[in-house]
C-alpha cells in the first residue's frame, strides 16, 4: 500500500510519512494478530459432536490488560503527533521571515494566485495576479494567505502532504518549503460545485536561478 | 403454545388496520424493514451509476447509453439510440436529457448522485433498518412486554419516515435537480442556489431530513420509555440482551443528536428561502462558513455511532448464540458501548481538522478521537473471547457475525489514520475516508443487518430463509465487498480525492484507472448479489421451510413467544430468571437455558 | 442510568415514573438540544463579533424593559400552571379550570406583547434579513414563541378536557404532561432573555 | 477493577490537558481572534449540553426508581 504514496517534496512531509508508516505497521500487526486469532479460534473451536463449549463469562485481568495496552498505545501515538501537527498548522510555529508570500484565493473553479510584488504589500499597484499558476523557489519558506471568494475550497498538494480548506471571508495562513523542483498539481479537495472535478492549479517549484529569472521577467528592475 | 385472547384480536382487524396503519410493533418493524430494503436498492442503484462514471469517465452508460456510432455519426443502431433520438427530437426539456445526455453523466448529475446515495443510505436505509426495523421488532419481544409504550406514536414514526422518503424522492424531479452539495451539505455551497444551481432540490432535501428528524424523535421517545418502564419482571438492566442495550443507547443518541441537525437545517432553510445569511460569509453582516460544519458534525458524529452500535449489538447476539457460550465480559461490553456513546459527543471536531479551526482544537479532538480505539478494542477482543473454547456453528447468521467482526476490525484500524491529525492532512477528503466509512457502515452495519434478518426471519415470518441462497449471497457479498472497498484505501493513499467525477483530469491519478475499473466491476457484482437476498427474502416469506418456535436454541425472550407472534406477544408475560447468555452452563443437560425458565426446572425442547 | 434495579416488578406494578411523564421528559431533552443548537449558533455570532449589535445596526435598541416585564408575566404563568396542577391533585376541577384559563391567557398575553414588539422592531428596520444579528434574534426568539404557542394550544386543549370533566385526583395525566411542558417553556425564557437581550 | 478505571480516566484527562499545554503560546495573537473565541464558547457549551440533558433526565429516572424500590423496605 505504501508505494502508492506520491513522492514527498516538502520539509515536513517526511514527518507525516513517518507517522503514516508507524500507524501502518502498527495496524498491520494488530490486524494480523486479531485475524490470526479469529481464524485459529474458528477452526479449533468449530462445533464437534459430543463436545460442549466451555462456560466462560469473562476475565477481569484480560479486560484490564487490553484496555491498558490500547490506552497506552494511543497515548504514545498522540504524543508523537502533537509536534508534527503544530509544526504544520500552528501559525505561531511557522518559520519566520518567509522568502515568498502569496495570496491564494479559491473561486468556482480556479485558483487565483496574487503576488504582492517587490513592496511585499497586498493591494498595491505592483501586485501580480496569476490564474492557477503558483511559482515558488525550491528550498525556500513559502507563506500562503489562503482564502476564497465564494464557497469552501480545499488547497491540496499531494506531494507536499499539505491540505487546508479555503474559507470565504477568512484568511488562513499556510506554509511549506519544497525540496525538489518540478511542476505539481493543486487540486481542490473539497466539493465546491459542478466544476469541482477539474478545478486544478499548478505549483511550479523552480530552482533559485530560474525563480530569479521569473521574478526579473515579471518585475523588471 | 399459548393461544390467548390477545391473538384473537388479529382476525377482527381490517386489512388496512392490520397491515397499513398498524399499531402493532411487529408489523411496524416489518414495514420499516421492507421500506429500508426498497430504499437500499434506490441508494445502491445511484452508487452503480456514479461508479460507472468513475471507471469510464464521460462514456455513455451501458444499456441506456447511446452507441458510439450514434454519438459519432448520428446513426441509430440500438434501441437506446432510438430513445435518445426521440428525446432530442421532442421540444420538452426531458429529465434524461438534462442529467445524462446520450447516457453520459454530467458533472452536476454526478454530484447529485453521490449526494443522494449517501443521504439515502444513511438516513433511509441503515437507520430505518437497524433502529426502525430491529428496534421495533425486538425491543418489546426481548424485554418481555406486549407492545411499545406509545403505539400510536410508533405508527406515526413510520409514516413520517415514509413522508420524508416521498419528499426526498420528489426532489429528483424538480427543475435544477436534487441536492448536490454532498450528504454533509456543507454551507455556503448548500446555502445559496447560485453556487450549485440547485433550487428546490436542496430545500426538499432539508425539509425531508427535518421530517425524518421528527420520525426519529418520536421513535426514540418510544424506545427509551419502553426500555426504562416496561421490562418484564426480573429483567434488570444488566439482564438485557446486548442488542437491546445498543438500541437503548442509540435511542438516547438519536434523541439528543437529531434536534441539533434540525436546528441547522432550519437555519439552512431560512438562508435559502427567507434571505438570512447565517452561513453566507460573503454577504453584508453575514454569518460564518464554518458554522454549518460545527452544527452538522455535532449531530454527525453521534449519527455515525447510531449507524454502528446496533450492528455491534446484533453481532454480539449472533456470536454468543452460535458459539454456544456466554458473551465474554458482558458488563465490559455494555460499558464499552456507553463509553463509545460518551466519546461520540466530544469528537466531532475531527471532521474539521483541515477546515480552518484553531490548531489547538485539532490536538484536543485528536486525543478524544483516538480514545475511541479503547472501547472498540475492548469490544473486538471480547468477541474473540466469546468464540474462545466455544462450539462454533457456521450457520449463515454466524458467518455474517464473523464478517462483521473482521470488517469492523479493518474499519476501526483505518480510523486511527484519520484520527491522527498529521496523517489526516494528507488523507482527508480522499478515498481513504470513503473506504473507512464503507468498511464501518457496509462491512459493519450491513453485515449485521443481513445476519439479523436471517437470524430473526423465523420469528418474523415463521419460516426459514433458504439457506443455500443465503450462503451464496453471503460469500458473493463478502468477496465483492472487499474487492470494492479495499482498493479504495489504496486510492486514498495515492491522494485520489473523493467527490471528483473524472479522475483522469489529474496527472497524479493516471495510474489508478485500472483500479477504478476493478472497483466498478466489483461494485456491480456487489449490487447484483443483493438481488439474491431480496429474492430470497420475499420467496421465503411464502415458500420457506416452516420453522419451529426456537430454531436456533436461543435464550432470549423473543423465542418464548409463539410463532407467528400474536398480537400482545406473550400469553403470559414471562418472568426473567437469569442473564441472556447462559449457554453451556456446566451441569446442565442442554447447552441453553432460556431466560424465562425457572431455576432447576428441566429444559424444554422449545417447540 | 438506574444502576441495578434488582427488585422484581410485577406486571401490574405501575412504574415509578409513568410512561406519559417519562415520554414528555424525554421529549424535553430533545427540545433542549434543539435550543442548544440555536444557542450554540448565537454564541458563535455573539462572542465572534467584537461589537454587538454589529456596527450596521447601531441605533436599534432591543426593548429590554418591556421584555423584562413580559418575562415576569411568563414566570407568573409558570406559577399559575403549577397551581392548576396542585388543584387537580386536590380533586378541585373548578380551580383547575380557573388556573388553566389564567395560564392560557397569560401565555397569549406574552405572545401578544412580543408580537407588538416585533412589529415595532421591524418598523425600526430590524428584519430577518438584517445580517446575522436580526436573523438569529428572530429565529431564536421565534422558535421559543412557537413553543409558547404550542404550549398555549395544549393548555386550551387540557382546559377543554377539564370542562368536559375528564380529570380527577386519580386521573390527571393530561394536566401532568402539560404542566411539565409549560414549566419547560417558561424556564427556558429567562435564559434566552439574558442571552439575547441583556448580553 | 474500579481503581484501574480510575487510573484510565485520569490518563484520559491528562491526555486532554497535554495538548492544551503544548499549544500554549502566550505570544500568539491570532488565537485571540473573536471568531475563534466564539467557536470555543460554542463548542464548550454544546459539548456540555448532551451530558447535562442526559444527567437531568437520567437522574430524575434514577431517583424515582430508587424511591420506588425503597418503599417496600420501609
Amino acid at each position: 500500500m505504501l508505494q502508492w504514496l506520491p513522492e514527498n517534496v516538502s520539509t515536513f512531509g517526511q514527518g507525516v510519512d513517518n507517522l503514516f508508516y508507524a500507524i501502518y505497521y502498527l495496524t498491520l500487526v494488530v490486524f494480523i494478530l486479531v485475524m490470526g486469532t479469529l481464524i485459529v479460534f474458528l477452526i479449533k473451536y468449530r462445533h464437534q459432536e459430543g463436545k460442549k463449549a466451555d462456560y466462560i463469562e469473562g476475565s477481569t485481568t484480560l479486560e484490564i490488560a487490553w484496555t491498558a495496552a490500547t490506552t497506552v498505545i494511543v497515548f504514545v501515538l498522540a504524543m508523537f503527533s502533537y509536534p508534527q501537527w503544530n509544526n504544520i498548522k500552528s501559525p505561531t510555529q511557522f518559520p519566520e521571515n518567509p522568502d515568498v508570500v502569496v495570496q491564494v484565493s479559491g473561486k468556482q473553479f480556479n485558483w487565483d494566485m496574487t503576488y504582492p510584488g517587490p513592496d511585499n504589500e497586498f493591494g498595491t499597484d505592483d501586485d501580480l495576479e496569476l490564474e492557477n499558476e503558483l511559482h515558488v523557489p525550491v528550498n525556500a519558506v513559502v507563506h500562503i494567505r489562503l482564502t476564497s471568494i465564494d464557497v469552501i475550497h480545499s488547497f491540496f498538494v499531494p506531494q507536499l502532504r499539505l491540505k487546508q480548506d479555503a474559507l470565504p471571508n477568512r484568511f488562513i495562513n499556510v506554509w511549506f518549503e519544497a525540496t525538489k523542483a518540478g511542476r505539481y498539481e493543486i487540486p481542490c479537495a473539497e466539493l465546491c460545485g459542478f466544476g469541482h472535478s477539474g478545478m486544478l492549479g499548478y505549483l511550479n517549484v523552480h530552482t533559485q536561478a530560474d525563480y530569479d529569472a521569473w521574478v526579473q521577467e515579471r518585475w523588471p528592475q | 403454545m399459548h393461544d390467548t385472547e390477545h391473538a384473537s384480536h388479529d382476525h377482527e382487524e381490517s386489512f388496512i388496520r392490520k397491515y397499513i396503519f398498524s399499531l402493532d410493533h411487529k408489523t411496524i418493524g416489518k414495514q420499516f424493514l421492507i421500506y429500508g430494503l426498497i430504499m437500499f436498492f434506490v441508494g445502491g442503484g445511484l452508487a452503480l451509476l456514479f461508479r460507472w462514471q468513475l471507471a469510464y469517465p464521460d462514456e455513455p452508460l451501458p444499456i441506456i447509453g447511446a452507441s458510439q456510432q450514434y454519438l459519432d455519426e448520428g446513426e441509430v443502431v440500438t434501441g437506446a439510440d432510438r430513445m435518445w433520438e426521440r428525446i432530442y427530437d421532442s421540444d420538452k426539456e426531458e429529465w434524461l436529457e438534462t442529467n445524462m445526455p446520450s447516457g453520459v453523466i454530467t458533472p452536476q448529475f454526478y454530484n447529485m448522485l453521490f449526494t443522494m446515495h449517501a443521504t439515502i443510505m444513511v438516513f433511509f436505509v441503515v437507520v430505518p433498518i437497524l433502529v426502525g426495523a430491529f428496534g421495533n421488532f425486538l425491543i418489546p419481544l426481548m424485554i418481555g412486554t406486549r407492545d411499545m409504550a406509545f403505539p400510536i406514536l410508533n405508527m406515526l414514526s413510520f409514516w413520517l419516515a415514509v413522508l420524508a422518503a416521498i419528499v426526498m424522492a420528489v426532489g429528483f424531479f424538480v427543475p435544477g435537480g436534487h441536492a448536490a452539495a454532498g450528504w454533509t451539505g456543507y454551507a455556503p455551497l448548500s446555502a445559496d442556489p447560485q453556487w450549485t444551481g440547485v433550487e428546490w432540490g436542496q430545500n426538499l432535501w432539508a425539509i425531508s431530513l427535518l421530517i425524518q428528524g421528527f420520525s426519529s424523535l418520536v421513535g426514540s421517545i418510544n424506545y427509551i420509555t419502553t426500555i426504562i418502564n416496561m421490562r418484564a419482571p426480573g429483567m434488570t438492566l444488566f439482564r438485557m440482551p446486548l442488542v437491546i442495550w445498543s438500541l437503548f443507547i442509540v435511542a438516547i443518541l438519536l434523541l439528543l443528536a437529531f434536534p441539533v441537525l434540525s436546528s441547522a437545517l432550519a437555519l439552512l432553510i431560512f438562508d435559502r428561502l427567507a434571505g438570512t445569511t447565517f452561513f453566507s460569509a460573503t454577504a453584508e453582516g453575514g454569518g460564518d462558513p464554518l458554522l454549518w460544519q460545527h452544527l452538522f458534525w455535532f449531530f454527525g458524529h453521534p449519527e455515525v455511532y447510531i449507524l454502528i452500535l446496533p450492528g455491534m449489538g446484533i453481532a454480539s447476539e449472533l456470536i454468543a448464540v452460535f458459539s454456544r457460550k456466554p458473551v465474554f465480559g458482558y458488563r465490559s461490553m455494555v460499558w464499552a458501548m456507553i463509553a463509545i456513546a460518551f466519546l461520540g459527543w466530544i469528537v466531532w471536531g475531527h471532521h474539521m481538522f483541515q477546515s480552518g479551526m484553531r490548531p489547538g482544537l485539532g490536538s484536543i479532538f485528536m486525543t478524544t478521537t483516538m480514545l475511541i480505539a479503547v472501547p472498540s478494542a475492548i469490544k473486538t477482543f471480547n468477541w474473540l473471547g466469546t468464540m474462545f473454547r466455544g462450539s462454533i456453528r457456521f450457520t449463515t447468521p454466524m458467518l455474517h457475525g464473523i464478517a462483521f467482526v473482521s470488517m469492523f476490525v479493518i474499519g476501526g484500524l483505518s480510523g486511527i489514520y484519520m484520527a491522527n491529525t498529521p496523517v489526516d492532512i494528507f488523507i482527508h477528503d480522499t478515498y481513504y475516508i470513503v473506504a473507512h466509512i464503507h468498511y464501518v457502515v457496509f462491512g459493519g452495519s450491513l453485515f449485521a443487518i443481513f445476519g439479523g434478518i436471517i437470524f430473526w426471519f423465523p420469528k418474523m415470518y415463521g419460516r426459514y430463509m433458504n439457506d443455500a441462497l443465503s450462503k451464496i449471497h453471503f460469500w458473493l457479498t463478502f468477496i465483492a465487498f472487499n474487492c470494492t472497498f479495499f482498493p479504495m484505501h489504496i486510492l486514498g493513499v495515492g491522494g485520489h480525492m473523493r467527490r471528483i467525477s473524472n479522475p483522469q483530469q489529474y496527472e497524479f491519478l493516471q495510474g489508478f484507472e485500472g483500479m477504478n475499473i476493478f472497483i466498478t466491476m466489483s461494485a456491480f457484482t456487489l449490487g447484483f448479489a443483493q438481488l439474491i437476498l431480496v429474492f430470497n427474502f420475499f420467496w421465503s416469506m411464502y415458500k420457506g421451510k416452516v420453522a419451529e418456535q426456537n430454531p436456533w436454541h436461543v435464550n432470549t425472550l423473543e423465542w418464548e413467544a409463539p410463532t407467528p407472534v400474536p398480537h400482545g406477544n406473550f400469553g403470559q408475560i414471562p418472568t426473567v430468571h437469569r442473564g441472556p447468555y447462559e449457554y453451556s452452563v456446566p451441569g446442565e443437560e442442554s447447552d441453553w437455558i432460556p431466560q424465562a425458565q425457572p431455576e432447576h426446572a428441566p429444559a424444554t425442547s422449545g417447540d | 442510568m438506574m444502576a441495578q434495579n434488582n427488585v422484581e416488578m410485577r406486571e401490574s406494578d405501575r412504574p415509578p415514573l409513568s410512561n406519559a411523564r417519562l415520554g414528555v421528559l424525554v421529549l424535553l431533552g430533545a427540545e433542549t438540544m434543539l435550543f442548544s443548537g440555536l444557542i450554540g449558533t448565537f454564541l458563535v455570532f455573539r462572542v465572534g463579533n467584537v461589537t454587538w449589535p454589529p456596527p450596521s445596526h447601531i441605533g436599534i435598541e432591543l426593548p429590554r424593559v418591556v421584555t423584562g416585564i413580559n418575562t415576569a408575566l411568563l414566570l407568573l404563568s409558570g406559577y399559575t400552571m403549577f397551581q392548576a396542577w396542585r388543584a387537580i391533585q386536590k380533586d378541585s376541577v373548578k380551580q383547575l379550570r380557573n388556573w388553566l384559563l389564567i395560564t392560557g391567557m397569560l401565555g397569549l398575553l406574552f405572545l401578544g406583547v412580543q408580537g407588538s414588539e416585533w412589529v415595532q422592531l421591524i418598523r425600526n428596520g430590524l428584519t430577518l434579513q438584517s445580517g446575522v444579528y436580526g436573523g438569529i434574534f428572530y429565529v431564536l426568539i421565534g422558535c421559543h414563541a412557537v413553543h409558547v404557542l404550542s404550549a398555549v394550544i395544549w393548555v386550551f386543549i387540557v382546559f377543554g378536557m377539564a370542562m368536559a370533566g375528564r380529570f380527577s385526583a386519580s386521573r390527571y395525566t393530561g394536566v401532568d404532561t402539560c404542566t411539565i411542558y409549560w414549566i419547560f417553556v417558561v424556564a427556558l425564557w429567562p435564559i434566552l432573555y439574558v442571552l439575547v437581550y441583556l448580553l | 477493577m474500579y481503581r484501574f478505571f480510575f487510573w484510565v480516566s485520569l490518563l484520559m484527562v491528562v491526555m486532554l490537558i497535554v495538548p492544551t499545554y503544548l499549544e500554549a503560546c502566550p505570544a500568539c495573537k491570532t488565537l485571540d481572534d473573536p471568531i475563534g473565541k466564539g467557536f470555543n464558547w460554542s463548542i464548550l457549551f454544546m459539548m456540555a449540553m448532551p451530558f447535562a440533558v442526559f444527567g437531568v433526565i437520567g437522574g430524575t429516572v434514577y431517583l424515582h426508581y430508587r424511591r420506588a424500590n425503597r418503599k417496600p423496605m420501609d
